[in-house]
């Protein structure tokens, strides 16, 4: 109990950030997301294409393996196109390829969940906009995003969480956020459960903080649906 | 470029060379002597935490300037990085109970389970000579993980260099009832010391030729000047450079 | 039938369509003056459907003409080989003077009744909102679903949410209304309120379209009713004659299935 | 210098199939150990009465809402931190035993976690039984055991497919975590490669290539079982074009 | 009306039914006896459904007596003070005897048709599966889907899926079918096909309850008509003289509406 007392100030800003970490990612996630929904649903071959190729890549490895490709491999790739326009070194600062990795990532789930939200649209809504003369923009901003954004927002939510939780793969590139501070104190003193279950605590902490801001979105976004009675 | 910044890096669970404090920052003597240093070069340290793992690939990736993190100078690595000349030296050893029977050997460890840290000189060591004729290898991230599964009754030895088990481990309070069992390791023929190495060094890439030309002279400077001395003897009551 | 001025609204002429191989629509043609209200006809499949919808385009033709309020739009081939109106500016128009009353209702589920309607004479005809919301109540009141303004579309009877797809279609005051099977999604319960509205807004003269499968309909109200088979006009004229002495065999075969 | 040498691949084959070899046990006896176990919890999670659903939502909160990994640290340096476990092991305890071998431990982390993410998908599924299905059941005599076991299982089952796979999936690359506890697996092998050879890039990428293909068998094995048991949801093959609702 | 032997197959007496402080069913009674069809009409919300659900137990009423195939079903109140069938095995028997047609159909999607209608004699009522098989397609060939007994229930157009329904509760050798707006989630065209079917089961000597909108179906099929007005039976008897000749002004005004 000394010993938590003791690292607490450090533990609590190993949760800093993580959270940084995480809410930064989720912007760059859902940014990506959406581009990449678009592009799916475009019409234009190459850019399904490519969109096909970020996705099934990005879910088919391991997330920490990515980590370590974009950090080391990625530093030794841009070394070398440094080196050959005679440029000033650039690193690749850990917090920074954290957040891109993480936000790289997710950005293909997110994809997948906006592209579903999309096709969950009923067409009946998109043409009754255009019988009434809106134009592309006017159907997709008026009409399919705010009721695309009920359907997604379940996904979104899974998402946040699962992200939140791979927050803790930026300790292997030398990032001190929670559960690797944790994961230091406890083997420091001995007494590794302790710290675990902190850390353990402080994620139920923010998963339910999170949650209840979930339910207040659904809340709002879900307004005029009949909900199914069992 | 003058070196007047330098960015060291050590791993921060190789206690007692390097550890990190409640606090989050980097202690131990890795870190005094790299402080040391860069005083007498005038020069400005920031440090960087790096898994140990990592640490080679990381530095030629150029994420920091030097490893200074009780990195052993063996041919294996030279082949990738330069060292500095060695700033201690010390042999491996085989961490058991106290009074255990058990000797660095394989008759005698023989389907026995020993830890070492993936990547250092008692992995490089123990995969040579021992891999697939007896002892059962398990390979930790850290140092400090080893000694837990020793402690916790998962592991029957942990091998090692005999300084941080020493310093780390030995006389802690958690190291109580442990020891070292048989002899330390020195290299007995010329490829098993080309293996443990010529002792322990400063790390730099290859190119950066003056870096390791004035990290020598500050190196041989305290040495003389009796700062090295100083911070020794606040880790070890015994000699470590060796000769 | 109570014509006060023979304006022609629209015309369709020898129109077109095919899915791939499969021709839907074989050359049908109709015109609709101010006050007309024309019946289309037809067994499933027929291709009432689809006619309809080539009319304001959201199918594209795959040959024909089309004049709306004594213009006739300009038409381009796109890709696919189907007709495209050429002007994206004259396509909105076209969609403002001819507004459609889905079958679905397609009401939109995330605004309230009222924010449906007033939404497109905002945003597509850029009216103040003050005018669009004094246009909502006046139509709402007139479909009778006043009091459910600040209701969502989901919280409603079928009946109710077609008469608030009719009020959202008279907000856009268009000259044409285009009706698809626009009682066929209802219980037979609600069926009666919305033929009810239709009916006062024929008595007030509006024009309209009405693709139905209520022969009733069709023989109190419209003035003209096309019956369409295999795409193709089969047989059109007065109603009161059409439908009680058909001349064509399949005309007297349809009716004889709709026995009620 | 050379971006890719193939030589660290070809020497360290043996070491990345014997990763390859724990990999699939690990994951494949969890996801087996984690289903057998979640459908059961799964009809308790459903059930009204608070008593019996409360305690399996405290289960998959806890485990849906920690990282895995910090679960397996926890299982297995935690452990062995507690004098009472160390003599156990000591005494040769046969159950406390198990708790030594990182193998059972992340078995145990492994099939705790994915059976938790089970469970709340076939309950979701169960959920979305479509009512009247329910009540047809009901109509036609079925008692309650009768309905679950005949209709509503089999029903959701069927459609949490998707879903699942989306778990298998996951449960595949989130095994790389094994490797904190000394266990081999492929991110194990590829770990011990890069810190031989100092070669990041050929060891990583060849362990990304093998998660790839093992994925893509995964994909490719649930699209035929989606095939095959999920006709009832596939579109009607006919062409006949109903209007969208 | 061809009564080959006038067994009382299910009777209600004086049943009331009230969700919270709503009575929907203020006391309403029938009995249907071998080869009785009994259509019941009235307006929407009038306590059509609720009723028919009461009978076998899909809600449980406030208060009242059930009597099925000369049986007093027993019954005791449960915590929300509702009558609630006091033998779990009786309230199951009750279910196979009286087989209800649902209005959405409710087939078990992830069965084929032929699944559906063997499940419930297999699994319910225990006959051997080499029976049930026999039946089911004694049945499926009678409603005239004998060919879709391999097609999932989704890849069928609602009249199909009706039938086939029918033919599921028919496999269950229940002594009443009970239907509950059997026609009304079908688009016009289907009607005509299940219609056919019911017509041809009645003619058998079927005992039926139909909860429905089609009077021409009441008119012409059922013995007996009654119709209920705000969850009290208001006027009842021989169709062609209560539907022809209504008493009650609600009646009149009822079928005023209905202007088929
Ligand atoms: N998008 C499409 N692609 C291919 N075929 C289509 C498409 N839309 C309609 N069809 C076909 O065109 C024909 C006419 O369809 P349409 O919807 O116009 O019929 P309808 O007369 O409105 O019938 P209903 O009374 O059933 O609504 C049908 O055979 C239909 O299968
Ligand atoms: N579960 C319920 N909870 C509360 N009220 C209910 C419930 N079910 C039905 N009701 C109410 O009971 C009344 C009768 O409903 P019921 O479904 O029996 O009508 P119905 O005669 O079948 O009408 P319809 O022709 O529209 O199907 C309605 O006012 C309805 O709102
Ligand atoms: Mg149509
Ligand atoms: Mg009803």
């Amino acid at each position: 109990m000394d010993a938590l007392i003791e690292y607490s100030p450090s533990l609590l800003g190993g949760a800093w950030i993580t959270l940084k970490v995480a809410l930064l990612s989720l912007m760059l996630a859902v940014a990506s997301g959406l581009l990449g929904a678009a592009c799916k649903l475009s019409n234009l071959l190459p850019l399904r294409l490519w969109t096909m190729f970020y996705t099934t890549i990005v879910r088919g490895v391991p997330d920490l393996v990515m980590m370590l490709l974009v950090f080391y491999g990625g530093q030794l790739l841009l070394n070398e196109v440094v080196d050959y326009f005679e440029w000033e070194f650039i690193e690749i600062n850990p917090f920074v390829a954290g957040v891109l990795t993480i936000g790289f990532i997710f950005g293909a789930y997110f994809t997948e969940t906006f592209r579903g939200a999309f096709l969950s649209v009923s067409a009946g809504q998109l043409e009754a906009g255009r019988a009434y003369g809106m134009s592309g923009w006017q159907v997709f901003r008026r009409i399919m995003f705010p009721q695309m954004l009920r359907f997604a927002l379940p996904g979104i939510g899974n998402n946040w969480l699962v992200l939140l939780k791979s927050t803790a793969i930026v300790s292997m590139i030398g990032l001190s956020d929670m559960t690797s501070l944790a994961d230091q104190a406890g083997r420091s003193t001995h007494q590794p459960f302790t710290f675990y279950l902190a850390v353990c605590a402080l994620y139920l902490a923010m998963t339910a903080v999170s949650g209840y801001v979930l339910n207040r979105l659904t809340a709002r976004y879900n307004v005029g649906v009949r909900e199914a009675h069992v | 470029k003058d070196w007047k910044e330098i960015r060291l890096a050590s791993e921060g669970a190789y206690p007692p060379f390097n550890i990190t404090a409640a606090d989050g920052s980097l202690q131990g003597f890795d870190v005094d002597i790299g402080n040391a240093l860069c005083a007498e070069m005038k020069a400005k340290c920031t440090w960087v935490k790096q898994e140990w793992d990592g640490m080679i690939p990381a530095l030629v990736a150029r994420k920091f300037d030097a490893i200074v993190a009780s990195m052993s100078i063996t041919e294996e690595r030279k082949a990738k990085v330069d060292f500095t000349e060695k700033y201690y030296a010390s042999p491996l050893a085989l961490i058991a109970k106290g009074g255990s029977p058990l000797r660095p050997d394989t008759t005698s460890l023989k389907g026995k389970k020993v830890g070492v840290q993936r990547g250092t000189v008692s992995d490089n060591f123990a995969t040579k000579y021992w891999e697939g004729k007896g002892p059962d290898l398990v390979r930790y991230a850290k140092q400090d993980e080893a000694y837990l599964d020793l402690k916790s009754g998962r592991l029957d030895a942990v091998f090692a260099d005999y300084l941080e088990a020493y310093g780390g481990f030995l006389t802690k309070p958690e190291g109580n009832g442990y020891d070292v069992a048989g002899d330390r390791l020195f290299g007995k023929s010329a490829e098993e010391k080309g293996v443990i190495g010529e002792g322990i060094g400063i790390a730099v890439r290859k190119k950066d030729k003056e870096l390791t030309a004035q990290l020598n002279k500050a190196l041989a400077a305290i040495r003389a000047n009796g700062k090295y001395e100083e911070i020794r003897k606040k880790y070890f009551p015994m000699d470590i450079y060796g000769n | 039938m109570n014509h006060k001025a023979t304006v022609e609204q629209v015309r369709v002429e020898d129109l077109h369509k095919s899915y791939g191989n499969h021709e839907v629509l074989k050359g049908v043609s109709l015109s609709a003056s101010s006050g007309d209200v024309i019946s289309i006809i037809g067994s499933s499949g027929s291709g009432k459907s689809t006619w309809l919808r080539c009319i304001n385009f959201l199918e594209n033709p795959t040959s024909g003409r089309i004049v709306v309020g004594g213009k006739e739009v300009g038409l381009t081939r796109n890709r696919k080989g189907d007709l495209v109106v050429a002007d994206p500016k004259q396509l909105q128009l076209i969609r403002t003077r001819l507004s459609m009353v889905f079958q679905h209702f397609n009401l939109w589920s995330h605004m309230t009744v009222l924010e449906n309607v007033i939404e497109a004479p905002i945003h597509v005809l850029g009216i103040p909102r003050a005018e669009a919301l004094e246009r909502a109540e006046r139509y709402l009141e007139r479909v009778g679903v006043w009091k459910f303004r600040d209701a969502y579309p989901a919280h409603m009877s079928g009946g109710q949410q077609q008469r608030v797809a009719i009020a959202r279609a008279l907000a856009m005051e268009p000259s044409v209304l285009l009706f698809d099977e626009p009682t066929s999604a209802l219980d037979p319960e609600l069926v009666g309120e919305v033929l009810k509205v239709m009916r006062s807004l024929a008595e007030e003269g509006r024009t309209m379209l009405v693709v139905t499968h209520e022969m009733g309909f069709a023989r109190e109200v419209s003035n003209h009713v096309i019956f369409v088979h295999h795409g193709r006009v089969e047989e059109q004229g007065n109603p009161k004659e059409v439908l009680v002495r058909p001349q064509s065999e399949r005309l007297q075969q349809f009716l004889s299935g709709n026995l009620k | 210098m050379e971006l890719f040498d193939f030589q660290v691949i070809t020497t360290s084959l043996p070491e990345f199939l014997r990763g390859l070899l724990m990999t699939l046990q690990l994951t494949g006896i969890a996801l087996l150990a984690g289903f057998a176990g979640a459908v059961p919890l799964a009809v308790a999670r459903v059930s009204k009465n608070r008593w019996v659903s409360g305690p399996v939502a405290a289960y998959t909160y806890f485990f849906r809402g920690t990282p895995m990994l910090v679960q397996l640290l926890l299982i297995y340096y935690g452990a062995g931190q507690w004098q009472w476990m160390q003599d156990a092991w000591q005494a040769g305890h046969p159950f406390w035993l198990l708790f030594r071998e990182p193998f059972f431990c992340a078995l145990l982390a492994f099939g705790l976690n994915t059976c938790a993410y089970t469970i709340e998908i076939i309950a979701g599924a169960m959920r979305n039984t479509p009512h009247g299905e329910i009540e047809a059941a009901k109509a036609m005599g079925m008692s309650r055991f009768k309905a679950l076991q005949r209709i509503v299982l089999p029903s959701a089952l069927r459609r949490m497919l998707p879903s699942y796979s989306n778990e298998v999936i996951l449960m595949l690359q989130g095994s790389a975590i094994a490797s904190a506890v000394t266990l081999v697996d492929i991110t194990g092998a590829a770990r011990n490669v890069y810190s031989r050879h100092f070669a990041p890039f050929e060891a990583f990428v060849f362990a990304g290539l093998i998660y790839l293909v093992l994925t893509f068998m995964l994909v490719g094995m649930f699209k035929y079982a989606e095939g095959r048991w999920l006709a009832h949801l596939a579109p009607r093959k006919a062409t006949k074009r109903t209007e969208a609702a």
